[in-house]
């Protein structure tokens, strides 16, 4: 069907036409799209690390980079792929685009902010990536006084610098996500209607709000220390730098979460939509997210168990780390029991959501070693914590960020991608993935410490197997770029609701025009309601 | 010789309790994701769609079960907890009867001081069955003193002391790595730890060629330094006496009460005024950037060593009347501690 | 539109700040040792609880922007809190470093 | 709500003019959460050593300017009273009052950030400016340029954040002499004086803690 071009209602993406029609739109879906394509690009330059860094250790000793660059590698990697690709990731463009879509409103609160964070974080990213190309950092993504403050020759402050504008953006983000879930629901949408995709991007705004600005503060002030040479962090002028781990982790524990939650949002719109299914334990589910951005916070200590820190303090952090852990495995349990039971239509958005299940459980399980006190001594500090953080955080998120980008393909391009190839990738992922990160438990266990350019003989075997997982992983991340790219421009056009899932973004246009929806819908429905759904279409008989 | 064979596996007197505990974590966890895995393949091949327009279940809430799946986990994570602060304390709770060694850490080598004045550079000897102490301190970044067989594990920091022990159970060469970022040639900061027999040790010891123990260096650093000028062993010096005053309670000019610990000796000596003993006044000079970590380290086994518990005598090797040993200020290097090159276990 | 605050509660408050101004700056002379900072600590408290309170409009705000400030301090004191727990209870266990 | 409001200021993705307030001002009082916590990370940061060195914090607090600082607290109170001041005659929708309060806030603020420098010009002269010229020797030295390190630091933030507030006072006040301010919406001055008189508040507590334990040596 091919029907006259005038009689074709604009969308958001043929409204306006032109570069700049995009470099200055307010428009949360487009917006969401700048950002798509900028995290896109950082996300395989921090790959690109990854590789090397896994093409080092294909050996023990130090044969493809000398231990500077090796360091600078994975110092990158973490800087590029934490600040510039997960913590970015998910909220900035899927939630981005739909947090307005899902609660019925026109776009988000204050779309100029939202269009000023894009440009923040990009001048946050160009700065990084300045320092990057003057020589690189190698300090650790962690910054630990004081190695950064006095003794590294590299690029700290611009890589300080950079992060701490490309903070300022998370804030506005964040702050604009709370504005517009608190005030822009449609009419009829109070919170226990809320799907909890919404529930969770108000969690993980939260942090951003109260954590990201801690973050700004400690890196200024190792910039200052650094600049100024005075003592702020250095023990030698009356400096603690045991002091910058606790500011250090105020921030980035809490981060973890910014980086999971959204995560465990996306999980929990595809996993209904496949199962035809409300979500198992709506309120406890919704709950828990909130109990994950308050608990949160009150367990960055387990990060400096070995440190120096008081072992009462250290008592406190273990205990209140055990308290998280319930709301994730709450969380857990219920998108199970969701699937049980269910209509399961095995699609490829569902299997990353089952792929996220498994590695989020060894991810989660596997942080219950880290937060016992006495286990904790030995793994800390090894390719365990690297092992139990990868599959949180490329197990866990990037795993969810495929899935949602694929459920929600449909809607962001007006195509549908082609299935076959998607479902082999999303093989390769989980597979690769697992070859890659499974290994470094055990090497974790026999002891193997983290950042370490070159390593005895006996992990040899190990690392190898790590590498080999890599490659199929490395495959499985472009797999996906190069088929979406391809179906944006000959997919098959797809429906208003391929998926025929519940939730206001299906029940516009794909892809939505500009302001989403031409009359604000009113809902008198419970989130995730299928039967009302199905009613609706006339399909239940 | 036996301690030649590298031993991975764990050899110290906590691993046992380590290895138990770790293992039953992984089994109580494997179950549990075996249990997930189980519904989901299940529900994988029995719920599987069959018509375009079926529906699922519209079940969404079963309360007890939420409240078991939330209970149950509280329990189990309190249980956890409990039992690895058990293990944390007997971690970092060494035993009275330890030997003290001690560590400087600096870019990038590990240097190692036996109480009776052995000094090493990346390798330690130890006898096994018999607990040691590590009073360790940075001479620059942050390191992390790492021991994977003996599951002990601690950070290393600049301008401050942090402790770690062990026991080792078997003899055996085991690895020493440095578990906290440090710079260029992190992974190189890595050393041996000898667990021997401790007929072997001592007869490592006694090979050892020391210049004298730590306390009697540290008598002769008194002197020099003219500690000896001030700090008289009787009552009736402008300074305190330092006899007997090791692990004592010291009752501050503020008020406040502080255990003369080795962190509070080597506060003293670098930085005179933060605590100042009440009744005397503040007129000791800093030592700061005078005197190496060693130099202090010797100066407090002396302190220690009269002190009311002076349990170091037993370990150190005879002589310890101060010989000729290094007049260097500031970093001993490996030149100055070639002594290790005679030991029976240098590589 | 009614202003939601009256020019004379401002008036008042306006006083009020200034007289305890000069309340923490002649308490400053006297030396109570480690109570001198806490209670120009608390007197900044009462302050900033006036002016965010009338000036500020949040004691005539909705509950929305209550919880708000609230979260605020609470988190603030989250962090104080356990950092603090941790460098009291330093070398409470008479081992070097714990 | 009032229907004299210009159709102008409703912004499209708001259903109604008091959607759009409420949603603007709920979105400032998050920001300050925000930069609560920023000033917060350093407030935590300055207890620690505070209660590790309270000796040399003293000393360090005794090298304040009590005078100029007091003064400084007060001229501040006396901006925030003239800011909400502003406010209220917008409420009543006094668009020259409006503007002469504005007006005289962004001049007490000036006179507030001159008074800063002077003090910051003193401690230069005194040797205390760390990493400048800090004359460290005597007991204590390098604790009391860690007190003047915060000092610098979380005052220096402080009138950054003044100046941006003064910046941001300017563009309401451009927007009310367009007309833009009305009695039945006065959203950005409000927003706007929420933002002042944070600083403000910000400013209490640094006079707290870094004039006042000093001034009995």
């Amino acid at each position: 069907m091919q029907p006259a071009l005038a009689l074709v209602p604009k969308n958001y993406l043929t409204e306006k036409q032109g570069l700049l029609s995009w470099f200055f739109t307010t428009d949360h879906k487009r917006i969401a799209i700048l950002y798509t394509a900028s995290i896109t690009a950082l996300f395989f330059l921090g790959g690109f690390f990854a590789l090397l860094m896994r093409l080092e250790l294909l050996t023990p000793e130090t044969n493809l980079v000398q231990p500077e660059t090796y360091n600078k590698l994975f110092t990158m990697h973490g800087i590029i792929m934490v600040w510039f690709f997960l913590i970015p990731s998910i909220p900035n463009t899927l939630g981005n685009f739909f947090i307005p879509m899902v609660i019925g409103a026109k776009d988000l609160a204050f779309p100029k902010i939202n269009l000023l964070s894009w440009y923040i974080f990009m001048l946050g990213a160009a700065v990084t990536i300045y320092a990057l190309f003057r020589g690189g950092v190698d300090t650790g993504w962690t910054f630990y006084t004081p190695f950064s403050t006095s003794y590294s020759t590299t690029y700290v402050v611009a890589a300080a610098i950079g992060i701490l504008i490309a903070g300022f953006s998370s804030i506005m983000t964040g702050l604009n996500f709370i504005a517009t879930i608190h005030k822009m629901r449609a009419p009829g949408l109070t919170w226990y209607r809320l799907p909890i995709f919404v529930w969770s991007m108000y969690a993980t705004s939260l942090i951003l709000v109260l954590a990201t600005p801690v973050l700004a503060v400690t890196l200024l002030m190792v910039a200052v220390e650094r600049l100024a040479q005075v003592g702020i962090f250095d023990p030698a002028l009356g400096g603690d730098p045991v002091l910058f781990q606790h500011m250090f982790w105020f921030y980035s524990h809490p981060a973890v979460y910014i980086m999971v939650l959204p995560g465990m949002a996306v999980v929990s719109e595809i996993i209904p939509a496949f199962a035809r299914k409300p979500l198992f334990g709506y309120k406890a589910v919704a709950y828990s997210s909130m109990a994950i951005a308050v608990l949160g916070f009150l367990v960055w200590g387990h990060h400096m168990f070995v440190a120096g820190t008081s072992v009462y303090s250290a008592m406190t952090f273990s205990l209140l780390s055990y308290f998280v852990a319930v709301p994730s495995a709450i969380k857990v349990f219920n998108w199970t029991a969701t699937i049980y039971g269910g209509a399961l239509s095995w699609d490829t958005p569902m299997l990353y959501a089952v792929g996220f299940i498994g590695l989020f459980t060894i991810g989660g399980m596997t942080g219950l070693f880290l937060a016992a006190l006495g286990l904790d001594v030995h793994v800390t500090d090894t390719y365990f914590v690297i092992a139990h953080f990868h599959y949180i955080m490329v197990g866990g998120t990037v795993m969810a960020y495929l899935g949602g980008v694929h459920y929600w393909w449909p809607k962001i391009s007006g195509k549908m991608y082609p299935e076959g190839l998607a479902k082999l990738s999303a093989m390769a992922v989980f597979l690769g993935f697992n070859l890659t990160f499974f290994p470094q438990f055990i090497l974790g266990y026999l002891g193997m410490p983290r950042r370490y350019a070159a390593y005895p003989p006996e992990f040899h075997m190990l690392n190898v197997l790590s590498t080999a997982g890599a490659s199929i992983l490395g495959v499985g991340y472009v797999m996906p770029l190069c088929y979406l790219l391809w179906s944006w421009k000959y997919g098959k056009e797809a429906e208003p609701n391929p998926w025929r899932a519940t939730g206001l973004e299906w029940k516009t246009p794909s892809p939505p025009p500009t302001h989403n929806f031409e009359i604000t819908p009113v809902v008198t429905w419970n989130a995730y309601d299928y039967k009302a759904q199905q009613e609706e279409l006339q399909l239940v008989p | 010789m036996r301690s030649d064979i590298l031993q991975s596996g764990p050899a110290s007197s906590i691993s046992g309790e380590y290895e138990w505990f770790f293992w039953t974590m992984v089994t109580v966890c494997t179950l549990v994701a075996l249990g997930i895995a189980i519904v989901l393949v299940y529900s994988m091949i029995r719920f599987h769609r069959k018509r375009e327009n079926q529906m699922g279940s519209q079940r969404q809430l079963n309360i007890p079960l939420e409240v078991s799946w939330t209970a149950i986990p509280f329990f189990a994570f309190i249980g956890m907890f409990a039992y690895g602060a058990k293990l944390y304390f007997d971690i970092e709770r060494p035993p009275d009867n330890a030997i003290p060694i001690y560590v400087v850490g600096k870019q990038w080598m590990w240097k190692l001081q036996h109480p009776g004045g052995q000094r090493e550079i990346n390798e330690l000897h130890v006898p096994i069955n018999q607990p040691v102490k590590l009073t360790m301190t940075s001479q620059d970044v942050i390191h992390s003193f790492y021991v994977p067989s003996f599951r002990i594990k601690q950070d290393v920091l600049p301008d401050r002391y942090t402790s770690i022990w062990f026991e080792a159970t078997r003899p055996g060469k085991y690895h020493l790595f440095c578990a906290e970022y440090c710079g260029t040639k992190h992974s190189g900061m890595i050393g041996w730890v000898y667990a021997m027999e401790p007929h072997d040790y001592q007869a490592w010891l006694s090979d050892g060629g020391a210049e004298g123990s730590l306390a009697s260096m540290g008598q002769k650093w008194f002197h020099q330094f003219a500690c000896a000028n001030c700090h008289h062993f009787d009552s009736a010096g402008r300074c305190p006496d330092l006899r007997n005053l090791f692990g004592k309670p010291v009752e501050l000019s503020t008020g406040e009460t502080v255990v003369a610990d080795e962190g509070y000796i080597r506060e003293s000596i670098l930085d005179p005024r933060a605590k100042i003993v009440n009744g005397f006044q503040d007129i000791m000079p800093s030592f700061k950037g005078q005197i190496s970590e060693e130099q202090v380290i010797d100066l407090i086994s002396f302190i220690k060593a009269i002190g009311p518990q002076s349990n170091i005598e037993q370990h150190t090797s005879p002589g310890s009347v101060p010989q000729e040993y290094g007049n260097q200020k500031g970093i001993a290097g490996p030149g100055t501690v070639s002594i290790s090159g005679s030991k029976p276990e240098t590589r | 539109m009614t202003p939601a605050v009256s020019r004379r509660t401002y008036l008042f408050t306006w006083l009020t700040l200034l007289g305890l101004t000069l309340l923490t700056t002649l308490l400053g002379f006297i030396n109570m040792g480690p109570f001198s900072i806490v209670i120009a600590v608390a007197l900044a408290a009462i302050k900033a609880a006036l002016i965010a309170g009338f000036f500020m409009h949040a004691l005539f705000e909705g509950k929305l922007v209550r919880v708000a400030i609230a979260a605020g301090v609470i988190w603030f004191l989250i962090f104080v809190s356990l950092t603090l727990g941790d460098y009291i209870t330093r070398g409470w266990l008479p081992f070097p470093g714990k | 709500m009032s229907p004299e409001i210009a159709p102008l200021a409703l912004h499209e993705q708001f259903a109604n003019p008091n959607q759009q307030r409420e949603t603007a001002s709920f979105g400032m009082w998050i920001f300050i959460i925000s930069e609560m916590m920023l000033f917060g990370g350093l407030f935590v940061a300055f207890t620690v050593y505070r209660m590790y060195y309270p000796q040399a914090f003293d000393d360090g607090s005794a090298g304040m300017d009590i005078v100029l600082g007091s003064i400084n607290t007060a001229v501040l109170i006396c901006s925030s009273f003239t800011m909400a001041l502003a406010v209220y005659s917008a409420e009543v929708g006094s668009r020259k009052l409006v503007s002469a309060f504005l007006v005289l806030t962004m001049i007490i603020g000036a006179v507030f950030l001159a008074i800063k420098f002077t003090e910051y010009y003193k401690h230069f002269l005194d040797h205390k400016a760390p990493a400048v010229w800090f004359d460290s020797a005597g007991p204590g030295g390098p604790k009391i340029e860690l007190f003047y390190v915060f000092y610098f630091i979380m005052t220096g933030l402080h009138a950054l954040h003044m100046i941006v507030g003064i910046g941001l006072l300017m563009a309401t006040l451009i927007r009310n002499l367009a007309g833009q301010i009305t009695a039945a919406y006065y959203t950005p001055i409000e927003v706007a004086g929420l933002y002042w008189h944070f600083i403000d508040i910000i400013w209490v507590f640094l006079y707290g803690i870094f004039y006042i334990s000093g001034l009995h040596k």
